[in-house]
C-alpha cells in the first residue's frame, strides 16, 4: 500500500502518521507539502491531526482552501481513500468531503485522554479487520470534535451505514455520539479520535493497529 | 474602505459557548441577562472604493472562508 | 534629543547609584534609547543582580554535562551521541495580569530557549502556585493558565505531561507559573549564542516586532501593589501557529551549517538578544533598526529595542549565506531580514533613521551590570509544636487529606493538555515523573517538577534540599538514573534582608544536595519581587528534574498490578509531623519544622529502589512525599483499582506514622518470593524496609480493622477539582 | 431589549489571528484585503427597558467578565 500524508503549517501529527503508517506498512509515505498541486501515485491519503493554520479562524478552515486540497479532492473523487484524523476530519467537513461539522467541545475545553469507541460498521476498507460492536480504546485530543449535522444528515449516514466509530462515554457532545463517518462512496473516513497513537505497546495499546491492517487488506 | 463581517451560529444550533457566558453573568448577579449568543466578528480593510463591488466580494469571501455555513450565517456592514 | 531627568531614570527603575554608574561607564549622558538598554540589561530579572554571588554556589558539573548555566538552556549528554536540553522559566506578573496569554507565552518563550539551542521540544512541564481555593481571583486564575498553557503547547504539539500546583493565600495577589521545556538534539549539532567574529551579518527571523510588552523585563522585577493592576502596560499576545512555524524553520535551517550563533528574542527582545551574544561571542554589533520588521507604523529607535513582541530569533550567519537561509524563511512565510553586522569594537551601535541612536561598550551591559551583596537576616528555623489529637480516624483523616486542594488529583488539569502527541509519552501525567522515550529508541526520559513552598518557608535550607531530594525520587521511582536539574527561584523581594536570607540558604540548600546527589543544576531562573502589597509568596525554589531511562520497558508505575504483591517501604519513618498535609489539613495548623533531609540516605535508598527496577525485579513503585505514607499506598491502590491489607504490629503512635513526612522513603509492591529477597537484601545494606502488607481486594484495609473502599477514595481524591471549578467562568479562548 | 457587545483587541496589540485570516484571504486570491482583526461579538437578552441602565449593566458586565481590558476594547450596541 502506498501512502502519503499531506503536510499543513502546524497540523503537527504529520510525524505521528508518518511513523504509524512506516510502522504498520514497511513503506514510508510520502510527505506532501500542502502548497503542492499534485499528489504522488497513492493508495492513501492521511490528514493528520494538530493545529493546521493555528485552528485560526475555525479548525481546519484554512486548510481546506490550501492548494493540495484540490488534489485530495481529486483522488477522492476517483475513489482513492482519504483518512483524515482529528484535525484532518475537521478539514474533511470543511472542504465538503464529509457533510456536517465539528464545532467546540460540549464542555468548552480541550480533552486529551483514552475514549472506549465502538466499532459500528466493519464492511468498509477502513474497518474490515475490527469485529462489529468490538470496543476499542483510542485517545482524543481536541477542543473541536462536537460532530454537528442537521438530523435529516444524522439519519441518513446512520441509515447508510456511515457512522463507522461511536464513542461510549461522549467526550465531547458530539451528535449521536459519532466519532467517525465515511462518505458517500465509503472511500473517505473522517475521525476524531487519534488511531495512529496505538499502534506501539509502549506509548498506550495496539487497537489502532487494525484500521492500519484493515486499510492494507483493501488496498495491497 | 472598511468592512466588518459578523459571523454567528444559526439559530437552532447549540451555542455552549454562549450559553456558559449567560450562566457566568447570571452568577455574578447580572440577573436580567436572559439568552446570550457568541459569534466572530472580522474587520477588515479593503482597497476598493465602489460599494457594491465590495459587498460582492465580502460576500464570496464569507462563502468561502470566513463562515461554514453548515452551521454559521454572517451579516457584511459597510463602514465607509 | 531628549535630555534624561531623574524622573525618566526613576521609571526606568535604575538607582541614583546605578544611574551614576551609568555616567561613568559611558563618559557622557545616556540618549534615551541607551538609558533604556541600560534599564533592560540591569534589571533584576536579566542581570541577576541580586543572586548572582549565590548562584556561583551551585554545582554546575559532571562528566554528562555538555553546557551549564549562561546559555539559553542546558545541555547534558544522554549516550548514543543524543543530548537533552532544557530549562524552566517563570512567567508569574503576565499571567496574574492576563492568565490565558500570561502562561501561553510563557510555554512559548520557554520552548524558544530550547530549539534556539538545535533542539526539537518533546515534553512541558508546569509548575503552578495559586492562592487560597477560596479567594475570588483563583478559579479564574487557574482556568485562565491552564487554557493558556494548553493553547500555546498543545498547537505547538509538543505532549505536556506533568508539573504540580499547590493552592496557598500566600500566592492570592502573586501567581506563579512556571513552565519547563525539554528537548532533543544530536550532541554535536548544538547552537549557541556566541556571536563570534567580524563583518558577520545579524539577521532577524520570526514575527514582526510590533509595541508589545515595553518593559516587560523591568515589569517582571517591579513589587506588585493594587495600583499596578490599573496601571499594566500591555501584555504580550502568543502566536503559536508563528512559533510552530518558527520551530521548523530553525530546525530545517540549523541542519544547514550557515549559523554561528543564535538566540530568540526574550525579555527585553532585541536588546537583550544583541548585548548578550555581542557579549558572549566577544565581538560588537551595530544593528540597523530601519530594516526591522514592523507590526505598526512610526515605532520609535526606543520601541524597537525594548519590544517583547514574541515568537522572534535573532542569528549570526556566515557570510554569504543569507539567501540561502532566506529561501527557508520564505518557504516557512516567516520574515526574514539582515538588520545589521558583527564588529571588532565590542561596542553595540544601533542605527535609527541614518541617525546612531546608541553606541556603548557591551561589557558595560554585562560584566559591568551591577551586583549586589545585599544584606541578609537569618530567621530561626521554624521550630514548635506538632501535638495531635490521638482520637482522629486514620482512614477518615486519608479521606480527607486525599481530597485536599494540593492533594487532589489534577486530572482537571492534564485532560487539557494534550500528553499524548509526538507519540513517545510512556509515563502520562498521575505518575511520580513523566517518561517520555527518545523517539526510534528504547530509551526514555524522566521529567519532574518539584518543591514543597510549606517546607522552604519554615525552613529556606531544608526546603531547597528537599525539593531536590524529591525530584530525585520522583525520577528513581520510575526507574530513572536522575541526571541534571533547572532551577526556578521565586522568592518575594531580595530588599528584604529576611527574603534575601530565604533566598540565599535556599540556594545553599539546593546546593548541597545536588552536590551529594551528583545531580547538577545546569540552568534556572529567578523571579523575585513576588509580593503583594508587601506580604511576600512562601519561598518556591521549583525544581525540574531530568533523568534516563535506559530500558523504558523496565519503567515502574504507581499503580498496583497484582492481587497478592507484598508492600514494602523502603527507608525509616520516624513520623515527622511538622509542616505536614496532616497538620495543615486535620489539625488546621502550619506548624513545626521541615522534616529534614539526609543526601546520602537518598542517594543510597534511591540506588537500591532503581536497581531493582533496572532488573526488572520490580514494575510497582512510588515515593513517599506530601501526606506521608499512607497518602503513597492509598494512590498506589487508587492508580491500580487494587485494595490493600496493611498494618505494623504494635505501633505506638499510628498518626505520626502513616501521615509523618520524613524523607527518603519509597514504597514497593512485588510478588511473595520477590518481596522476601528484597527485604533480605536491604537489610544486608543497612537500608531501613519493612513489610506493610499484601495488595488485594478493593478496600483499604488498615491493622485487620478498619477499612474504605478504594472506589470512595478514587471518587474523593479524583473529585475536588472538578468541583471546585464547577463554579468556573468561562475559558475565555477565541 | 437586545444588546450586541464587540469585544476586540485593543490597537496595537497583535492579532494573530486576523492576521492568519489575511493572509489566508490574500492568498485565495482576495487581493484587495489588508489588514484583517478579529474579534467576539456577544448578543444578549435583558430583561430590562431602560436604555441608561441597560447601558450600564452591559458596561459592568465587560468589565467584569466579557473583556479582558488589559487588551481588548468593547463597544456596547442596543437594538430596542
Ligand atoms: N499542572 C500540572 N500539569 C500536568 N500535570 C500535573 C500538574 N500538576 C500535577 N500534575 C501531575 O499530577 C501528578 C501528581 O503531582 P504531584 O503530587 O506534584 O506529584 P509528586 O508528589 O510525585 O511530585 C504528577 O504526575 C504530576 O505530573
Ligand atoms: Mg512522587
Amino acid at each position: 500500500m502506498k501512502s502519503a500524508v499531506i503536510v499543513f503549517p502546524a497540523a503537527n501529527c504529520d510525524r505521528d502518521a508518518k511513523v504509524a503508517l512506516e510502522q504498520m506498512t514497511g513503506q514510508a509515505p510520502a510527505m506532501v507539502w500542502h502548497q503542492d498541486s499534485e499528489l504522488p501515485d497513492v493508495d492513501l491519503v492521511v490528514l493528520p491531526g494538530g493545529f493546521s493554520y493555528g485552528d485560526y479562524l475555525r479548525c481546519g478552515a484554512m486548510a481546506s482552501q490550501s492548494r493540495v486540497m484540490q488534489a485530495v479532492k481529486a483522488h477522492a473523487d476517483k475513489g482513492g481513500m482519504v483518512l483524515g484524523i482529528c484535525n484532518g476530519f475537521q478539514v474533511l467537513t470543511e472542504s465538503g468531503l464529509l457533510p456536517g461539522a465539528l464545532m467546540r467541545n460540549a464542555g468548552l475545553k480541550f480533552v486529551c485522554k483514552p475514549v472506549t469507541l465502538s466499532v459500528e460498521e466493519t464492511q468498509n476498507a477502513f474497518a474490515r479487520h475490527y469485529e462489529k460492536g468490538q470496543e476499542i480504546t483510542v485517545p482524543v485530543a481536541h477542543g473541536e470534535g462536537n460532530y454537528y449535522a442537521d438530523e435529516e444528515t444524522l439519519n441518513r449516514l446512520e441509515g447508510e451505514g456511515r457512522v463507522v466509530f461511536r464513542y461510549k462515554g461522549n467526550p465531547n457532545g458530539s451528535a449521536r455520539d459519532i466519532a467517525g463517518i465515511l462518505n458517500d462512496k465509503r472511500n473517505v473516513l473522517g475521525m476524531m479520535p487519534h488511531p495512529e497513537r496505538v499502534v506501539d505497546p509502549v506509548t498506550g495499546g495496539t487497537d489502532g493497529r487494525a484500521l492500519f491492517h484493515s486499510l492494507i487488506e483493501t488496498l495491497s | 474602505m472598511k468592512a466588518r463581517v459578523f459571523v454567528t451560529l444559526k439559530n437552532g444550533v447549540l451555542d455552549p459557548q454562549g450559553k456558559a457566558i449567560g450562566h457566568a453573568l447570571n452568577g455574578l448577579g447580572f440577573g436580567s441577562v436572559g439568552e446570550v449568543r457568541q459569534g466572530k466578528v472580522i474587520d477588515l480593510e479593503l482597497n476598493e472604493t465602489d460599494a457594491g463591488k465590495a459587498k460582492a466580494e465580502l460576500k464570496a469571501m464569507c462563502d468561502k472562508l470566513l463562515a461554514n455555513t453548515v452551521i454559521e450565517k454572517y451579516e457584511i456592514e459597510l463602514k465607509g | 534629543m531628549t535630555a534624561i531627568t531623574p524622573e525618566m531614570v526613576k521609571d526606568h527603575g535604575l538607582s541614583e547609584s546605578e544611574y551614576q554608574k551609568i555616567l561613568d561607564l559611558m563618559g557622557r549622558t545616556p540618549t534615551l534609547v541607551e538609558l533604556g538598554v541600560f534599564s533592560v540589561m540591569w534589571s533584576e530579572h536579566c542581570s541577576y543582580k541580586s543572586t548572582r554571588a549565590h548562584l556561583k554556589k551551585l554545582p554546575t558539573k559532571a562528566p554528562w554535562v555538555l553546557q551549564g548555566p549562561g546559555e539559553n538552556a542546558g545541555v547534558i549528554d544522554i549516550g548514543d551521541g543524543d543530548a537533552a536540553i532544557f530549562k524552566m522559566e517563570s512567567h508569574n506578573h503576565p499571567s496574574f495580569i492576563e492568565p490565558y496569554q500570561g502562561a501561553a507565552t510563557g510555554v512559548g518563550g520557554i520552548m524558544r530557549d530550547v530549539f534556539t539551542m538545535g533542539a526539537r521540544p518533546i515534553a512541558m512541564m508546569n509548575a503552578l502556585r495559586f492562592g487560597e481555593p477560596s479567594h475570588p481571583k483563583t478559579r479564574h486564575l487557574v482556568s485562565g493558565v491552564v487554557s493558556g498553557i494548553g493553547g500555546y503547547g498543545n498547537c505547538m504539539g509538543v505532549p505536556t505531561v506533568g508539573g504540580e500546583v499547590n493552592f496557598h493565600k500566600s500566592y492570592n495577589g502573586n501567581i506563579l507559573v512556571n513552565a519547563m521545556c525539554v528537548g532533543l538534539a544530536k550532541a554535536d549539532n548544538i547552537f549557541y549564542s556566541a556571536a563570534k567574529g567580524a563583518g558577520n551579518p545579524v539577521v532577524y527571523i520570526g514575527s514582526k516586532t510590533g509595541r508589545d510588552g515595553i518593559h516587560g523585563a523591568t515589569m517582571a522585577s517591579a513589587e506588585f501593589d493594587d495600583a499596578s493592576e490599573e496601571k499594566r502596560p500591555t501584555v504580550q499576545v502568543g502566536d503559536p501557529f508563528t512559533e510552530k512555524l518558527l520551530l521548523e524553520a530553525c530546525l530545517e535551517l540549523m541542519a544547514t551549517d550557515a549559523i554561528i550563533a543564535i538566540q530568540d528574542m526574550g525579555a527585553a527582545g532585541l536588546t537583550s538578544s544583541s548585548a548578550e551574544m555581542g557579549d558572549k561571542g566577544g565581538s560588537g554589533i551595530e544593528l540597523d533598526l530601519d530594516k526591522v520588521p514592523q507590526r505598526e507604523a512610526n515605532m520609535t529607535a526606543y520601541e524597537m529595542m525594548l519590544s517583547e513582541s514574541q515568537e522572534r530569533m535573532l542569528a549570526v550567519l556566515k557570510p554569504g549565506r543569507e539567501a540561502e537561509a532566506e529561501a527557508i524563511f520564505k518557504k516557512w512565510e516567516l520574515d526574514f531580514a539582515v538588520i545589521g553586522v558583527t564588529t571588532d569594537t565590542r561596542r553595540l551601535v544601533v542605527k535609527h533613521k541614518a541617525e546612531v541612536v546608541a553606541d556603548m561598550p557591551i561589557t558595560a551591559l554585562s560584566d559591568e551590570a551591577p551586583v549586589y551583596e545585599r544584606p541578609y537576616q537569618p530567621r530561626e528555623p521554624k521550630g514548635g509544636d506538632v501535638s495531635f489529637d490521638k482520637s482522629k480516624s486514620v482512614l477518615a483523616s486519608l479521606k480527607a487529606i486525599l481530597a485536599a486542594p494540593d492533594m487532589a488529583s489534577r486530572r482537571w488539569i492534564w485532560e487539557q493538555y494534550d500528553n499524548s502527541v509526538m507519540n513517545d509519552t510512556v509515563q502520562h501525567p498521575g505518575g511520580d515523573a513523566a517518561v517520555v522515550r527518545v523517539h526510534g529508541s528504547s530509551k526514555a526520559l524522566a521529567i519532574t517538577t518539584d518543591v514543597t513552598p510549606r517546607y522552604a518557608k519554615a525552613d529556606p535550607y531544608q526546603g531547597g534540599a528537599q525539593a531536590v531530594a524529591e525530584s530525585y525520587r520522583n525520577i528513581t521511582a520510575v526507574g530513572g538514573t536522575p541526571l541534571a536539574v533547572t532551577d526556578n527561584l521565586n522568592y518575594g523581594n531580595p530588599q528584604k534582608p529576611e527574603i534575601m536570607w530565604e533566598i540565599v540558604a535556599g540556594i545553599d540548600g539546593i546546593g548541597a544536595a545536588c552536590r551529594a546527589l551528583d545531580y547538577p543544576v545546569i540552568g534556572g531562573n529567578c523571579s523575585l519581587y513576588n509580593e503583594t502589597n508587601g506580604e511576600g509568596i512562601l519561598p518556591t525554589p521549583a525544581i525540574g528534574g531530568v533523568g534516563l531511562l535506559k530500558d523504558v520497558t523496565k519503567m515502574a508505575t504507581v499503580a498496583f498490578k497484582r492481587q497478592g504483591d507484598v508492600v514494602i517501604v523502603i527507608g525509616e519513618t520516624k513520623g515527622h509531623l511538622g509542616q505536614s498535609i496532616y497538620l495543615r489539613e486535620i489539625e488546621g495548623r502550619e506548624d513545626g519544622p521541615a522534616p529534614r533531609v539526609d543526601p546520602a540516605l537518598e542517594k543510597k535508598h534511591g540506588d537500591f529502589v532503581r536497581g531493582l527496577i533496572e532488573q526488572s525485579r520490580v514494575d510497582t513503585c512510588h515515593d513517599v512525599s506530601d501526606g506521608g505514607l499512607l497518602v503513597a499506598v492509598a494512590e498506589m491502590a487508587i492508580g491500580g483499582g487494587i485494595g490493600a491489607s496493611i498494618g505494623v504490629a504494635g505501633l505506638p503512635e499510628p498518626i505520626p506514622f502513616w501521615f509523618g513526612e520524613d524523607q527518603a522513603r519509597y514504597v514497593i509492591a512485588a510478588p511473595f518470593e520477590e518481596a522476601d529477597r528484597i527485604i533480605e537484601e536491604a537489610r544486608a545494606a543497612y537500608i531501613s524496609v519493612a513489610a506493610l502488607g499484601k495488595t488485594g481486594g478493593d478496600r483499604l484495609v488498615l491493622e485487620d480493622s478498619n477499612s474504605v473502599s478504594i472506589a470512595a477514595l478514587k471518587a474523593a481524591h479524583e473529585g475536588w477539582f472538578p468541583n471546585f471549578m464547577s463554579g468556573e467562568e468561562i475559558p475565555m479562548t477565541n
